[in-house]
């Protein structure tokens, strides 16, 4: 115990000592310029060279293996990593840049990929130089994903896909995706699809922006007209694309449940309160209904977060996951929710702002975030989604009512 | 719905027929399209007052219809249901109450015919904060030789870009939170003491925030008694949720609707979602709390032509259930739609972004719970 | 329409004079005696002879048909009676002695009944002498009426019965029974379902009231052990009982759509809140939360029965019971409920009162309402069956779940 | 459930199969149906005390085993899995609470041993009306020559019948409603100036009213100081409210274990009900909530065990969270299991009354919400 706290004091020195040598102080308070998903920010300058140098250090994925150009750190250096970063104010952008290639596309190569796709796929997003996206709904096949109809034909070189997605979160500014196409129409829904890999700077690929009721968003409809993905690209086994796929999935559902403060909300929701309506002279806010309703949300929140720690207390040493983690996502979901509508209440009429001068940009974002989040009971295993895992899996009740 | 008698079906049918050709919620993306400041197109408005439709709580003698608020309501849910924009709430309803209830003969002659007629828009000036809270109205109207001088700040005034006439809740005596020394005023809207700020709110209405800046108006310019417009003014608030909550009530049942033919419609897992219990059950518990709604709103709207001693209960009660209603019923219809209910190109976003604006006009749920309360004496 | 009052007040008149000479005065103020369902009041003295006065001139019934023992009036001359009635203190105790006679066998029995049927049945129901009880629910056929199991077979001169019913209101104390029974057990579940009618004191019927979680209740288990009823006391045609017991159960449902206030708690909620919370010095009830909540409900109530009225309004004239109408069996015990479970709250620790000196019998009569009530989502069609008939017959969404 | 230690493990399978074969909802029933007025058998408790479960919170140096309120809870969890009756909660929690925090060294030892051994049924009384008011404590303890003289009622003491001791909050300074001027004593519950009224209650638990009739105490049995009692009472309460929270935590999670296999058994239509996707999701929406529950009444025992500063929301916390599913939860189980569920032979009758007295006791969910806020500063 002593001996491996140590080693990683150890490394906390040197991890000290790097950032202090390659991080420029002149991006010292510049996260939030280059943590957006939204746009798409030039790496110039200082920021090129903090990429560049994170990347060549493979600390930009601190825990993939130094072979395919992580750190290979484990996972409490990786933290402490983590720390170090933060007391300067030292940031991490590749997970950003890569799109969907740190959290997701990655972790899933190095489990199913060839040792032909670790190569030639890891080191270019670990480097943060390759934005992945992901081409899974399509728009018969939302919640009910196994009716995809996207076609890849076998054309002995290649696959040739032909289709439509659509949700493809930044495809209109990515090099590479991942998609699951149907490549056995003879079989059952969730059989005969697999996992192709394959550029998206090609002829056959186009891509048309999605304005969402939030106004511009990172995703697209992307559609295959004779695209072209190589032999080598077949991610997993050919027709195993439901699992490759599940797997995915489960790392957005995982990025998923934390119920982290929506935009234009992410102080104290109670502060915000004091700010708008005002405490009377017992102390209490000025909107005896909106207090209790502010309470029962708070302990929701509370109770929220009181499971997350749980969640992973009881997983500590523990390869399975707890049941109580299938209800995270719903959970989160309920409260990030209410929380947005509370946010827009309590800021009462300036709860409207869409632009212009009469509203500040916390109200502006407060509107947008609650648009936004309404989006969190649909996407990545709706609502209603989530109780069909739920009954069925967890509680053991029969499914009669999805076929397919 | 309430027994409709032949009047009020033909009307209704009229009304129908007309937002159908005239004013679908696709003339409603067009007009946010084309970022028209004021939230409405003049010629909607012009088609409207052809039709009386401002007229319609107006005197016969003032060049109106005279049929009434359930009437008037039958016309605001249809227009409720394609997002038709116009001021026929803020000036028909609003506007006219003011007139009507607080107005003498002069000042009624003088403006109720031009209410009716389209070619005067008078709204209500009664908020000073991001809240609805009548109670706290301080606007100052200061005694001079003339009459008053009004300096302060009025917010959130509905179709307040397109007004001709303000009808100014201001405070003549007492301090902000005093039920006494509150006075209505009506004042020209091109006055030079008067400035407006428009907004470009979510739900692209026309609201604007107003500046009084010693504004001089004369005793002929009071609505009813200087002082006690307290109750005046409660009385217009009133009539103007009950029209709300009829809006709310068009505008939740045509999401009800949408969201219902999706259900009949869209296929996932082999069968249209309808067929999925939790769905078919949600669609039920939706059409049981549409029906309540609906007995809530006209019998509120009933209250108020019958003069019944109720009706300030009975305008909170319609405002909280429609309110109720429509939260759930608009968050439901994305939820439903799924993903293409995220998209601007569907119309789900209008009815969500509405519904969020309605809940917050004349008090939102939590203001009018505890109002009724405090209304039924506890 | 001034000739039409005329006559009704003329009728008026008959009636003031009919029960000023035959309504005991002895009787006054003594309905709620006679008026409960729970007991099998004996009828003596004042109250025999009333019974009997008022079942010869056909009042007990004043609607049905004076040659079945009714009163042959409209239903606006009814009214007047009621009225009438009320004005003095007097009652008709009849509906409550004949069990479900009057309110369900007797109008099915006038609807499907043969002429001999209605001879010997309904005159006995409207004197007030037979008490009937229903035997539809079985232990495995509750919500799935149409999977009953009790069967009839024809044995030439009768029908033998053999199986159980339950939940037969009042079985132990009546003469007659009406019940659901399968008489073709090699069809559909719905077919092959007849409604029998029979004498309870026959050897092969044995009953055993249910205790229930409010105490003693009306409601028994029902044995059958080759039991019998007559050949011609079969009500409609045979295999056809489905039809005749849906009409039967719509009765059940019109009378439990009124939302009327559960015992121990008949006055206003909030005289009750003000009695056991108490105002603040601004006039507040002293509990700010509860406050809210049943500010609400009692807007809930209200919108219940604005919406009842509005049902009326719109049925006026109408043959086609209203859409709305179906919303209200639900809604009303919605409001029911809320209202037990608030009257309990406001009581605060007396809302737990079972028996003894510390409660009041108004305590004690909220707690019981409160466990009874319960019952108000699960028979007469559960709060789930409910909602199928909404989605199914009033949305016209499909029925996939529901087989059978 | 949190991950336990080993200690944790072995007790918490200690006590279910001790409540297996000794006090399972079946023994309940027949305690029940004798119509015993304590509401819990003698034979019940000695053996709890055997196993030491009084003395889980008392230090070691008294007799007990310190194993703090996350250990004490997981038994609560267990026994309210089958409504095991007996005081555990009224002495092993509240009334050992009390002495430890506030007791003297002479109160403690002469206390503190007796509790853990079960010989003596230490509890509290702190409510004077119908409803949960501590801060409404106006029971008068004036000062005599030897030290204080007690007159006043309490009401719902809980395990008031068995009690051998009480401790009582009273006022020695100012007025009900004051923050200040709350006293807290010990007296023997055998003292000719108290009386009791057992109370026959839904749920068959053991409550009682008290009558103090100038009831003299020495100022030996002051615990902890006069006149600012208040927030050591507070202090006890919070501890009594999550060992509540864990309760009703148990016996909600029973009631969903019931109901979900009902679910799995009960035909209706050709197929298990929990093939109806409806419930299906209605069961995943409740299993969703105990989840939560858990989480809120575990890590309030927690807070308490580390002394955390936030201890009063989180304990507000877990009582209202634990309610909410309580209460649901109970209103489920008669509903899913319909007719039969309505019926006296079955058990659902018993958590239905059981939850809605845990709800009342030590503050309903609308005292603790607005408590919560309150502690939150707005």
């Amino acid at each position: 115990m002593s001996e491996a706290n140590a080693k990683l004091e150890q490394f906390r020195g040197e991890a000290r000592a790097w950032l202090a040598a390659n991080f420029p102080r002149s991006l010292v308070g510049k996260a939030a310029v280059y943590m957006t998903y939204d746009l798409d920010v030039p790496m110039e300058g200082d920021a090129l060279a903090w990429r560049t140098a994170l990347g060549e250090k493979g600390w930009g994925t601190p825990t993939w293996p130094t072979e395919y150009g992580g750190g290979g750190l484990s996972q409490m250096e990786a933290r402490v990593l983590q720390e170090e970063m933060h007391a300067i104010g030292a940031f991490n952008p590749i997970p950003i840049l890569a799109g969907m290639g740190v959290t997701m596309v990655g972790p899933t190569v190095l489990e199913y990929g060839t040792e032909d796709q670790k190569q030639r796929h890891l080191p270019p997003i670990a480097r943060g130089e390759v934005r992945w996206c992901l081409g899974y709904s399509e728009p018969n096949a939302g919640s009910d994903l196994a009716s995809l109809a996207t076609k890849a034909v076998d054309k002995g070189d290649y696959w040739e896909i032909n289709g439509q997605k659509i949700w493809t979160s930044g495809a209109d500014i990515s090099q590479w995706c991942g998609a699951l196409v149907r490549t056995d129409v003879n079989v059952g829904k969730r059989d005969g699809i697999s996992f192709l890999m394959f550029p998206m700077d090609q002829p056959g690929v186009r891509t048309r922006p999605i304005k969402l009721i939030a106004g511009a968003s990172p995703f697209c409809e992307t559609f295959f007209d004779n695209a072209r993905a190589d032999k080598k690209d077949l991610l997993g086994k050919l027709n195993d694309g439901w699992s490759v796929g599940k797997r995915l999935l489960q790392h957005e559902r995982q990025s998923q449940t934390g119920g982290a403060p929506m935009g234009g909300g992410g102080g104290s929701l109670q502060e915000l309160a004091k700010k708008y309506v005002g405490l009377d002279s017992a102390g209490k806010l000025r909107d005896e209904d909106l207090r209790l309703r502010l309470a029962q949300h708070l302990m929701d929140a509370k109770t929220h977060s009181l499971t997350l720690a749980r969640v992973a207390a009881e997983s500590r040493g523990n390869a399975k996951v707890t049941a109580a983690a299938s209800i995270l996502k719903n959970s989160a979901t309920h409260v990030a929710q209410a929380r947005a509508e509370l946010t827009l209440e309590i800021m009462g009429g300036n709860g409207l702002g869409w632009e212009g001068e009469s509203f500040n940009d916390e109200e502006i974002n407060a509107v947008r975030a609650w648009l936004s989040g309404k989006a969190m009971s649909i996407y990545g295993g709706s609502f209603e989604i989530q109780n069909n895992i739920i009954s069925k899996n967890i509680l053991g009740l029969p499914e009669t009512t999805q076929k397919g | 719905m309430a027994a409709l008698n032949e009047e009020q079906s033909i009307l209704k049918d009229q009304a129908i027929a007309w937002i159908n050709d005239n004013g679908p919620v696709a003339a409603f993306r067009a007009m946010r399209d084309s970022g028209n400041p004021l939230g409405f197109e003049q010629a909607t408005w012009s088609a409207m007052a052809d039709m009386g439709w401002p007229g319609i709580l107006v005197p016969e003698e003032f060049g109106g219809s005279n049929l009434g608020y359930l009437t008037f309501g039958l016309i605001l849910e249809e227009l409720g249901k394609q997002l038709t924009a116009s001021p026929l709430l803020a000036s028909g309803l609003v506007g006219a109450a003011a007139l009507i209830l607080g107005g003498n003969a002069a000042q009624k002659k003088a403006c109720l015919p031009r209410i009716a007629d389209g070619s005067r828009i008078v709204t209500l000036a009664v908020d000073e904060s991001t809240r609805h809270d009548p109670a706290g109205i301080a606007l100052a109207a200061h005694k001079t030789a003339n009459g008053f001088a009004l300096s302060g700040d009025k917010c959130f005034v509905v179709e307040g870009g397109a007004a001709t006439d303000f009808v100014v809740a201001a405070r003549t005596a007492g301090n902000a939170g005093d039920a006494n020394g509150i006075t209505l005023f009506l004042v020209d809207g091109a006055a030079d003491g008067i400035s407006r700020t428009l907004l470009r709110t979510a739900d692209s209405r026309g609201y604007a925030h107003l500046k009084f800046a010693n504004l001089e108006v004369s005793h002929a310019a009071v609505l009813g008694d200087v002082d006690n417009g307290g109750a005046l003014l409660d009385a217009i608030l009133d009539r103007a949720r009950a029209g709300v909550a009829a809006e709310m009530l068009g505008t939740a049942s045509q999401a009800f609707a949408m969201t219902l033919e999706y259900l009949k419609t869209r296929k996932q897992f082999g069968q249209v979602i309808g067929a999925f219990q939790a769905l078919g059950h949600r669609a039920a518990e939706l059409y049981t709390e549409m029906e309540l709604a609906r007995s809530a709103v006209e019998g509120a709207l009933a209250a108020i032509d019958a003069d019944a001693a109720d009706v300030p209960a009975m305008c909170s009660l319609s405002k909280c259930k429609a309110g109720a209603f429509l939260f759930r019923m608009s968050n439901q219809l994305i939820q439903i739609h799924g993903g293409i209910g995220m998209t601007d190109e569907f119309d789900a976003g209008f009815y969500l972004k509405r519904a969020r604006a309605l809940e917050t006009m004349y008090g939102n749920q939590g203001f009018h719970r505890a109002r009724f309360a405090t209304l039924m004496g506890f």
